[in-house]
């Protein structure tokens, strides 16, 4: 009976593809994807020394459009496009935080003259990346996920190696990429489980729509030991997207290999699509939009608990490595690490607001962590040096620009009145409001010790602010000043003001978030 | 036990067999060519699930495309390559030890877990009908991984381009 | 009871704050740096104590004067007074306190001549001044409390008033701390008190103690602790050691305020709390005023300076006064204050003209034969020793004469007799003291040829105050009868076995003096007489100088020693403080400092971000945190060894372990 | 308005410190006018604070800030009673004295007056705030200008000494935070509790009605928790107040930190711990406050003698006035943990003297350090014959400061001693007359410094040392004219607190 | 028995193990990426297993399609930048590869 002949139906016009939705609520993407063969084209086109400024005017035309189409394309929590996507609030946002990192890392690129070489590839990676991110966020189809997911870390790789002419940054590219296949591996054998458990690749139902997904199927699912495995499986692989617990690893390594803008992208944009696919995998795991079961109920306890531990140890982590550390982007990798902890709780307690304030979190957290690195490119570029001392005394060389770091640092300490406390506060009240609803011991002392890190956390980032300003004015090194105006000035006010307003008027976000999170779980 | 059941467990064990033999042996060579017994072995086994369209992509991109890019590679790194010999392999009891934790639990797991959606599953030619799934439903994500492919493979050239003046 | 204060009453205070103020900020502008100003209202206020005196005498027997306002208010509504309180006790010190201080101030006018801080020392003056009078006139303790605090913040400035020399500062920091460790014990009494009554008014004291609810031991605890105010004050054992110090001070603050007032405060403070003792307290009181006036008046012996002749003399006669007070006859301790408050301040003076006359020699060894040279200071000085001794018809005689008198009714024998030794040693010690500095060949030539007598403002207060020390110009008997007639203390006597004050209170006419036993009164007239012929004895043959031994071996190097107390404090107690502050130091450095960073890995991060190891490493214990935290961070940093198979294995192994785990842990146990 | 008006009056002078392109002059001239601007407007705010009910606000201002949701409704609640008006005022003193003071920093200017009315922008916020979200809002932002002050401006070990201050801190906030957010949670999952989960007001009022207190809805975990949460919240003031065993960072910001800051600091700072305990601590956990009471009173116990104890054993000024404010802190505990109307004011009014008395002690201190450049207490002498005026303002402040009669510092210690006596928990007895040992600890070494710095011989190194300058004494009137006039006459002091504290004993001691 | 869902199932764990056991014991960067690939066999099996004999439907095989497109795009551009490093290195061993770390 192999190779027989099957009777499939005919196809008939309704299954095509209606391309109307796709161009409606994907426009950006389009966009993004679309100029990928354009910059090929015209690198054909024009002469050798042209090519690199040609690209780099049109893949940042290509972004600052797919921004405006990003910031302004119609979505709704009911909407699904072409059966695979979804354009609710959760894509929206997250589209929009990867297109914005995407054109500030080119900005940051051109401005800090980081990729010298290679400049077109460096845009077709870049677009490329944002464009899988987007999708990441996006998708609603375990396939779709993985395909999204994989772009994304396939053009991380070669961003991160990008300048081959460097020892270090092919050093990152090569632990990248081999640490990147192996977690990919484990997240698809736990997606193959789970469509195995779903009997379909699609991952959530929204409201009102009848369709078969993972979703609709977990309460069936969800007393076979496999499926607590599958999830665990897949959370290993977004773990590694995020940089958690244990997948942190490759990290730190990473980012300080890596040129300072792709490292920044890698801190936010694919930190953010992976947070994006972790509420849709998490919310459909744990039975979203349909009635739970005691079996259920179990296992998305267990799942929680798993999530906790995962996200208290990452904090831990993160904050404790980094006490050691003197290369700035270093160390704030593993400042990225402790954030992926911060939001990996906001996901734990599966709730629709603890799902809001991840992603109001993750706005916040795109703003400062953003700005840092931003800055840290321009002392090296001024400078050619990363480490943390590398900022001695700018508070009197270059006040400005100081001072817009250390506003950075004061949010990602989590000190008011900066957004960063906000974002704090909205995840741990709803840790704590959980462990108060459900009285969970576990819950509250996982509470206790996340904040209990905040000194750490505080101790670190001061050393910054201790180089800048605390130091002895009599002795600063002469001649090395650093450059801060024009762009790079407007862009960092751009980036610096909100971290500072969102401390103070954050309603707005949190409603924004809110909608954006609606039924992420029940 | 019949027929299938033979080629099965023939199959699964020229899959694993191929499989330990690329992990376990030392020279980097024959680990590759061993490999290329596992795949054949996999693309063997879809036949046997009736997936006859995966089967000849097994077969196509494994054994045609991927086979021979590590060869090259191989080829490439060329001497290192071969005399990294006998320290090819480092600690592996760890490996095997790890291997064996994550085969146990997945395989208790599997074995114990009967909320599979359930289904006739399906049987019968499949090139048809993947066919027309990639142009109705995925023809979206088949477009997107035509771009990425194309995105992958020129990054790759820029990065393995020999860059000489 | 009450009577309406007379309206002058206050100004008896605001006289001299006003005066002391306006001298104090416009000093330098006045004539004469404004002492008459000062002066001269310390004399408008004895005039206006004189008149309230008067105006009390003219009440009833055992009326008082009282008026108060309310100061401020606690929350809960307790009120406390601004009140002044107007009884024989009150009536009889203010008289004192500003007849001595007038007189003082004339002196000191012409002591001070030329003095660089002149004017300052006339704020100071007037301020105690004011104090004192707060002390005395207050109607609750809080205002005892704090006038007594104020004068002793006088002393302190005045000891000290000449303190580039270094000694003194020390001896006024010495007083202060001494009579504050006797203020704690004053604290302990006020709290056990407030906490009882709820007020710290006299009167509401008084009818909490006279019917008290709660165990007697606790009164009796209020009453000792206040007592041991009136020991820091007064000087008495074991907290007399300042007093002798004190004489560092200008001789004519010796005289107001460590002989006349201040330390005598604290018998007016034993007095004025007399209703609240419980026969214990008083036994203990008692006890205290008889070690006191004994062992001092041995020291006195043997002592060469001049003023401190005169210091210890000081302490043994306040030891008497408290003598009176717990062998529960107040108004004989009171009696003796008076008297003692004159004859010891007209001794002082005098010591004060001598030393004067010497240009600040007060040591014995320079003196000698003054007589001729001085005579009004001779004639004054002998009649105020006279006094002292206890000769018959002079006032001291008198005064101790009640004291010994109520011992006796006490029925406590031992006081009896140590009063009564003590009563000898001084009429002894005094000749001493009188025939080394008048008698006698001059032992210091030169200095005995620049002598000559002091100008009038000093001697004239010698001579008020050496008539003050004739003893008949008192009816002592009418002094208690009428000085203790508020009913708070009838009641108290009441209670006292006392046959005497049984007596007063059954309020019948006073026994005449002369129906003591006979062989009591014997004793009395020869004491004295006694005291001087052996002090004439051993000296007047000028075979013996201030150096020469006149006691048994113990006694006499008891007495050189000061009573070992010195050593004790300074030996023994001093440093221990000392060396419990130091450790107290090295703790909170390295133990608390350390322990906390501990806990809260303050210690490393502190230390290596402030990039100064050494402060840690100071910091001590928190060497400890940081191999803490170090490891903690080193755990992490180890795992990050930068090859990629291991961080593949850290990843996969932990998946691996939780898989296994949670399979375990939720279906196979 | 005028609550709010004072509040940021500082901020807007920060900002036109910023945006100010003058030379240093005009920015100290900037920097002033705004302190003292806020210092009137302090004035204005303590003056509407008399005679106000019990557990009576006025001047209250409550805007939705940010509403989430029914249950997350953050306001901008502020509002003063008899407490914090008192506070406010001190702070406006306080203000005044530092900026004068800080007139001679020379050093970039703009930055420290940026800071300097930064720190007042979150000290009197923390003071006027009725919303938790609010009070910890500010109390953070006070942290950072803490932190720069004592970093930039200070003395050599000054970044030792400001990330001490700044670890310490925050660690003790976090606590805080977490108490915020547990009973926040408690409350809005609370069927009985109605009002704003936020609104300490109202979370006041509950703790008063609610069964097992403000975490009875928890039932046994409530009661298993109510006392971590009161001793995180505790710590976490404990550590600004300071109180033994956390007190270690004081001593080290007070020596690295300029004059100016150290009066803040120890005048202001150290105040609004203990402002924090009786707004926050102790009306929310009534019921583990009585239990707690001993143990409060135990620690006044050990912060009075054993700071005295290593006061007496330093050699530098600053550091033994620093452990003078650790000792003298200790007496506000004790009169906090006797739950009685006399310790309540006592404790209250140490608040207040302490913060004139510390800060006209730093000043002195100051002026010490200006001339001679250090501040070893064994290389001064005689000094009150060189500069007379220094000398008798010194010794004043000094005998305020071990609680001599007719200066303020009496009264505070006075009563204390008399609540605490009273006190409403086994062993008060004991607790209150060890502490008497205080009394005679403190003479000892205020005494001994006087002896050192003032008396004595004239050191030749201090024979050019000029008398205060008018600047100088300027900054001191305003701490020396409280001290003398509610050492006098402590009836105005007694009765902005009143209500309070009747309010207070109401609540904690019924 | 019929060969049924869970032998392909177990066929693919076991070869996932395997996998993961060359990821764990390689030096050799190319010998990494054989385990990786083996892995990726395995969860291929999975997916066709349950599109087979599941109710999965097609859609397992479309999915399991593109797998093995990204797997070989996956592997080009890893190869590419282990030349890469090698190219400086001359080494393939990852274990050498450490000057980031810390």
């Amino acid at each position: 009976m192999l190779f027989a002949e099957s009777n499939l139906p005919e196809l008939v016009s309704s299954d095509l593809v209606n391309l109307g939705p796709v161009f409606r609520h994907f426009m950006a993407e389009t966009i993004l994807v679309l100029t990928i063969p354009i910059i090929l084209l015209v690198d054909l086109k024009v002469g050798k020394e042209r090519r690199d400024e040609a690209a780099a005017k049109i893949g940042l035309l290509a972004l600052v459009t797919a921004f405006f189409f990003a910031l302004f394309q119609p979505s709704g929590s009911g909407i699904v496009v072409a059966k695979i996507f979804r354009a609710d609030g959760l894509a929206q946002v997250f589209r929009v935080i990867a297109i914005a990192t995407g054109m500030v890392a080119a900005v940051a690129t051109l401005r800090t003259g980081q990729v010298k070489k290679g400049r077109s590839e460096f845009f077709v990676l870049l677009l490329g990346a944002v464009a899988g991110a987007c999708l990441t966020a996006a998708a609603n189809d375990l396939a779709v996920l993985y395909l999204a997911v994989e772009t994304l870390s396939i053009c991380g790789y070669l961003l991160a190696g990008i300048k081959k002419e460097d020892l270090a940054g092919s050093e990152a590219a090569m632990k990248y990429v081999i640490f990147g296949a192996v977690s990919s591996c484990f997240m698809l054998f736990g997606m193959s489980l789970l469509y195995g458990f779903a009997g379909t690749l699609t991952i959530t139902t929204p409201e009102g729509s009848e369709i078969v997904s993972l979703a609709s199927r977990a309460n069936a699912a969800a007393g076979s030991p496999a499926y607590l495995i599958a999830l665990i499986m897949v959370m290993g692989g977004f773990a590694y997207k995020v940089a958690a617990a244990p997948f942190q690893f490759w990290c730190p390594d990473v980012y300080e290999g890596s040129p300072t803008p792709v490292a920044a992208f890698l801190a936010v944009a694919s930190k953010g699509a992976g947070f994006a696919a972790i509420l849709r995998i998490v919310g459909a795991a744990t039975g979203a939009g349909s009635v739970v079961t005691d079996s259920l109920a179990v296992s998305s306890e267990h799942f929680r608990l798993l999530l906790l531990f995962m996200a208290v140890i990452t904090i831990t982590l993160g904050n404790v490595a980094a006490l050691r550390q003197n290369n700035s982007k270093r160390l704030l990798a593993y400042s990225a690490i402790a954030h992926a902890g911060y939001l990996l709780l906001g996901v734990a307690v599966t709730t629709d607001f603890g799902a809001s304030a991840v992603i109001f979190y993750m706005v916040v957290y795109f703003f400062m962590t953003l700005g840092a690195f931003y800055l840290v490119g321009i002392v090296e570029r001024d400078t050619g040096r990363t480490d943390v001392d590398a900022f001695e005394g700018l508070g009197y060389r270059s006040p400005w620009l100081a001072a817009c770091m250390f506003l950075f640092l004061v949010s990602l300490t989590g000190l008011p009145p900066t957004a960063g406390f906000v974002g704090k506060f909205l995840i741990f009240k709803e840790v704590f409001a959980y462990s108060g609803e459900h009285g969970s011991q576990l819950f509250f002392w996982g509470g206790v010790i996340g904040l209990l890190n905040a000194p750490i956390g505080l101790y670190y980032y001061m050393r910054f602010a201790k180089v800048m300003y605390l130091c002895d004015q009599k002795r600063l090194p002469e001649g090395t000043k650093v450059r801060f105006a024009g762009l790079d000035k407007g862009l960092m006010y751009a980036v610096a003001a909100p971290v500072l307003l969102l401390g103070i008027f954050f309603g707005g976000l949190i409603g924004l978030a809110q909608d954006a999170a609606r039924g992420i779980f029940q | 036990m019949g027929a299938q059941a033979l080629l099965f467990w023939m199959f699964a064990a020229m899959v694993i067999a191929g499989g330990l033999m690329a992990v376990l042996l030392p020279s980097i060579q024959q680990a590759v060519f061993s490999l290329l017994l596992s795949f054949v072995g996999v693309a063997a086994i879809y036949a046997l699930a009736g997936a006859d369209f995966l089967a000849i992509t097994q077969i196509v991109v494994y054994v045609g495309g991927i086979l021979v890019l590590l060869s090259f590679g191989i080829l490439l790194t060329g001497r290192t390559a071969l005399t990294l010999g006998p320290q090819e392999i480092r600690n592996r009891p760890l490996g095997v030890l790890l291997g064996a934790m994550i085969f146990a639990g997945l395989l208790w797991a599997i074995v114990n877990s009967s909320g599979f959606a359930p289904g006739a599953g399906m049987d019968g030619g499949t090139t048809k009908a993947i066919g027309q799934l990639l142009l109705t439903r995925y023809l979206i994500a088949f477009e997107f991984a035509a771009i990425m492919l194309l995105t992958a493979l020129v990054g790759a050239a820029y990065l393995v381009r020999r860059t000489q003046a | 009871m009450e009577q309406a204060l007379p309206a002058y009453v206050p100004w008896i205070i605001f006289l001299p704050a006003i005066a002391g103020l306006i001298q104090q900020f416009m000093g330098k502008k006045l004539p004469r740096q404004g002492d008459i100003l000062v002066i001269g209202a310390m004399a408008g206020s004895l005039a206006l104590s004189v008149a309230m005196l008067f105006g009390w005498m003219a009440l009833e027997p055992g009326q008082f004067f009282h008026a108060k306002m309310t100061w401020f208010t606690l929350p809960n509504g307790t009120e406390f007074y601004l009140g002044i309180m107007v009884d024989g006790l009150t009536a009889a010190l203010s008289i004192v306190v500003t007849l001595v201080a007038t007189l003082v101030f004339l002196f000191s006018s012409a002591y001070m001549k030329g003095d660089a801080n002149y004017e300052r020392f006339f704020f100071w003056l007037s301020f105690f001044g004011v104090a004192m009078l707060i002390l005395t006139l207050a109607d609750n303790l809080l205002m005892l409390f704090i006038g007594w605090e104020l004068v002793g913040l006088c002393s302190y400035k005045l000891i000290g008033f000449w303190s580039q020399d270094l000694a003194n500062a020390e001896a006024a920091k010495k007083a202060f701390i001494t009579t504050r460790i006797g203020d704690v014990g004053m604290m302990v009494g006020i709290l056990i008190l407030y906490n009882v009554t709820g007020s710290l008014q006299f009167d509401a004291i008084y009818a909490a103690a006279a019917n008290w609810e709660g165990s007697t031991g606790l009164l009796t605890m209020a009453g000792i602790g206040i007592f041991l105010g009136a020991v820091g004050k007064s000087a008495q054992f074991p907290l007399q050691v300042w007093l002798p110090d004190a004489m560092a001070g200008p001789t004519p603050v010796s005289a107001l305020i460590h002989a006349a007032t201040m330390v005598a405060a604290g018998v007016y403070l034993a007095a004025r709390m007399f209703p609240i003792f419980t026969p214990d307290a008083l036994g203990y009181i008692a006890a205290t005023g008889a070690v006191t006036a004994f062992g001092a008046a041995i020291i006195a012996v043997v002592q060469t300076d001049i003023k401190k002749v005169l210091a210890y003399s000081t302490i043994s006669q306040l030891g008497y006064m408290m003598i009176g007070v717990g062998c529960g006859a107040p108004w004989a301790g009171m009696f003796h204050l008076v008297t003692h408050a004159f004859f010891k301040a007209c001794l002082f003076l005098g010591s004060g003209s001598v030393i004067y006359a010497m240009h600040h020699a007060q040591d014995l060894k320079d003196m000698g034969g003054l007589r001729k040279k001085m005579p009004i200071t001779f004639a004054t000085f002998l009649v105020a020793t006279f006094a002292l001794a206890g000769l018959p018809f002079m006032s001291g005689f008198y005064s101790k004469d009640a004291i010994l008198y109520a011992a006796l009714g006490d029925h406590s024998y031992w006081i009896f007799g140590f009063g009564f030794a003590a009563a000898f040693l001084t009429a002894f010690y005094m000749t001493r003291m009188v025939w080394l500095c008048f008698f006698g060949e001059p032992r210091n030539q030169e200095k005995y040829d620049h002598a000559k007598e002091s100008p009038w403002q000093m001697t004239l207060p010698l001579v008020v105050l050496a008539v003050l020390s004739i003893g008949v110009i008192y009816n002592q008997t009418h002094f208690a009868d009428t000085f203790f007639r508020t009913p708070a203390y009838q009641e108290q006597f009441a209670k006292t076995d006392s046959n005497e004050n049984a007596y007063w209170a059954a309020d019948a006419e006073p026994p005449a003096h002369h129906d003591h036993e006979t062989w009591f009164t014997m004793l009395a007239w020869t004491l004295g007489p006694a005291g001087i012929g052996l002090g004439l004895l051993l000296y007047a043959r000028g075979k013996r100088n201030e150096k020469s031994r006149v006691m048994p071996q113990a006694m006499q190097s008891y007495a050189e020693n000061l009573a070992y107390m010195d050593d004790l404090y300074l030996g023994a107690v001093v440093p221990g403080f000392d060396r419990t502050a130091e450790s107290a130091r090295w703790t909170d450095e390295n133990i608390v400092d350390g322990l906390v960073n501990v806990t809260g890995r303050g210690g490393l991060l502190v230390g290596d971000i402030s990039g100064d190891f050494d402060q840690v490493v100071v910091d001590g214990a928190v060497t400890l945190s940081a191999d803490v935290a170090q490891g903690a961070g080193a755990v992490v940093s180890t795992a990050q060894t930068g090859r990629i198979r291991n961080y593949l294995a850290g990843a996969i192994g932990a998946t691996a372990v939780v898989i296994v785990g949670v399979i375990f842990a939720l279906w196979i146990l | 308005m005028l609550l709010t008006f004072t509040i940021f009056a500082p901020l807007v002078g920060m900002i036109a410190v910023l945006l100010s392109k003058g030379d240093a002059k005009q920015i100290r001239g900037i920097g002033m006018t705004f302190t003292l601007i806020t210092a009137v407007l302090c004035t204005l705010v303590a003056a509407q604070c008399f005679g106000l009910g019990q557990d009576e606000y006025t001047l209250v201002k409550d805007y939705s800030w940010i509403h989430v949701s029914s249950d997350l409704d953050i306001r901008y609640h502020i509002g003063v009673d008899g407490l914090s008006g008192m506070l406010i005022f001190l702070t406006g003193l306080l203000a005044v004295c530092a900026g004068i003071a800080s007139l001679r920093i020379d050093q970039n200017v703009k930055g420290y007056w940026a800071m300097f009315l930064l720190l007042h922008v979150g000290v009197l916020g923390t003071f006027a705030s009725l919303d938790m979200f609010l009070f910890y809002v500010f109390w953070e932002i006070m942290l950072l200008p803490m932190y720069f002050l004592i970093g930039i401006w200070g003395g050599p070990r000054r970044m030792y000494a400001a990330i001490k201050f700044f670890l310490y801190t925050l660690a003790g906030s976090i606590l805080l935070l977490a108490g915020i957010l547990v009973v926040y949670f408690t409350l809005t999952s609370d069927g009985n509790f109605t009002g704003n989960a936020l609104s300490i007001v109202d979370i006041t009022n509950y703790a008063k009605t609610a069964p097992g207190g403000i975490l009875g809805s928890l039932g046994a975990m409530g009661a298993t928790l109510a006392p971590w949460i009161f001793a995180g919240m505790f710590i976490a003031f404990a550590v600004k107040v300071p109180v033994f065993p956390f007190h270690t960072w004081l001593p080290d910001a007070h020596v690295e930190a300029p004059t100016p800051i150290s009066v803040i600091l120890a005048g202001i700072l150290l105040k609004l711990g203990a402002y924090g305990m009786l707004r926050i601590n102790f009306p929310f956990f009534p019921g583990v406050f009585e239990n707690a009471a001993f143990w409060i009173g135990l620690l006044g116990l050990i912060n009075i003698v054993y700071g005295a104890f290593v006061a007496m054993a330093q050699t530098d000024f600053k550091k033994m006035i620093a452990y003078s404010s650790v000792s003298h802190m200790g007496f506000v505990l004790l009169g906090f943990a006797a739950m009685t109307s006399e310790g309540m004011t006592g404790a209250i009014m140490q608040i207040f003297n302490h913060g004139t008395i510390s800060g006209l002690l730093f000043l002195m201190v100051g002026v010490v350090y200006e001339r001679a450049h250090h501040r070893d207490l064994n290389r001064f002498g005689g000094l009150m014959w060189k500069m007379p005026v220094f000398g008798t303002i010194a010794s004043m402040a000094m005998f305020a400061s071990l609680g001599l009669p007719s200066l303020s510092g009496f009264w505070g210690e006075m009563f204390t001693f008399l609540g605490s006596y009273k006190g409403g928990y086994d062993g008060a007895k004991v607790i209150t007359l060890l502490a008497l040992i205080g009394l005679v600890l403190t003479a000892v070494y205020y005494l001994r410094a006087i002896q050192k710095v003032l008396l004595g011989k004239l050191n030749p190194a201090c024979e050019n040392f000029a008398d205060i300058s008018k600047t100088e004494l300027w900054s001191m009137l305003p701490l020396i004219v409280p001290t003398i006039v509610f050492g006098v006459w402590p009836g105005p002091l007694i009765d902005i607190f009143a209500p309070f504290v009747n309010g207070i004993l109401a609540q904690i001691a019924p | 028995m019929s060969i049924g869902l869970y032998h392909f199932l177990g066929l693919a764990a076991a070869l996932f193990s395997v996998g993961v056991i060359g990821v764990v014991t390689r030096r050799n960067a190319i010998g990494i990426l054989i385990g990786v690939e083996l892995m990726l066999n395995a969860c291929n099996i999975n997916l066709v297993a349950f599109s087979r004999f599941g109710g999965g439907g097609m859609v397992g095989q479309v999915f399991a399609v593109f797998v093995i497109v990204l797997a070989a795009a996956e592997a080009a551009v890893a190869l590419a930048i282990i030349l890469q490093l090698f190219d400086k290195r001359r080494d393939v061993d990852v274990d050498r590869a450490r000057t980031l770390r810390g």
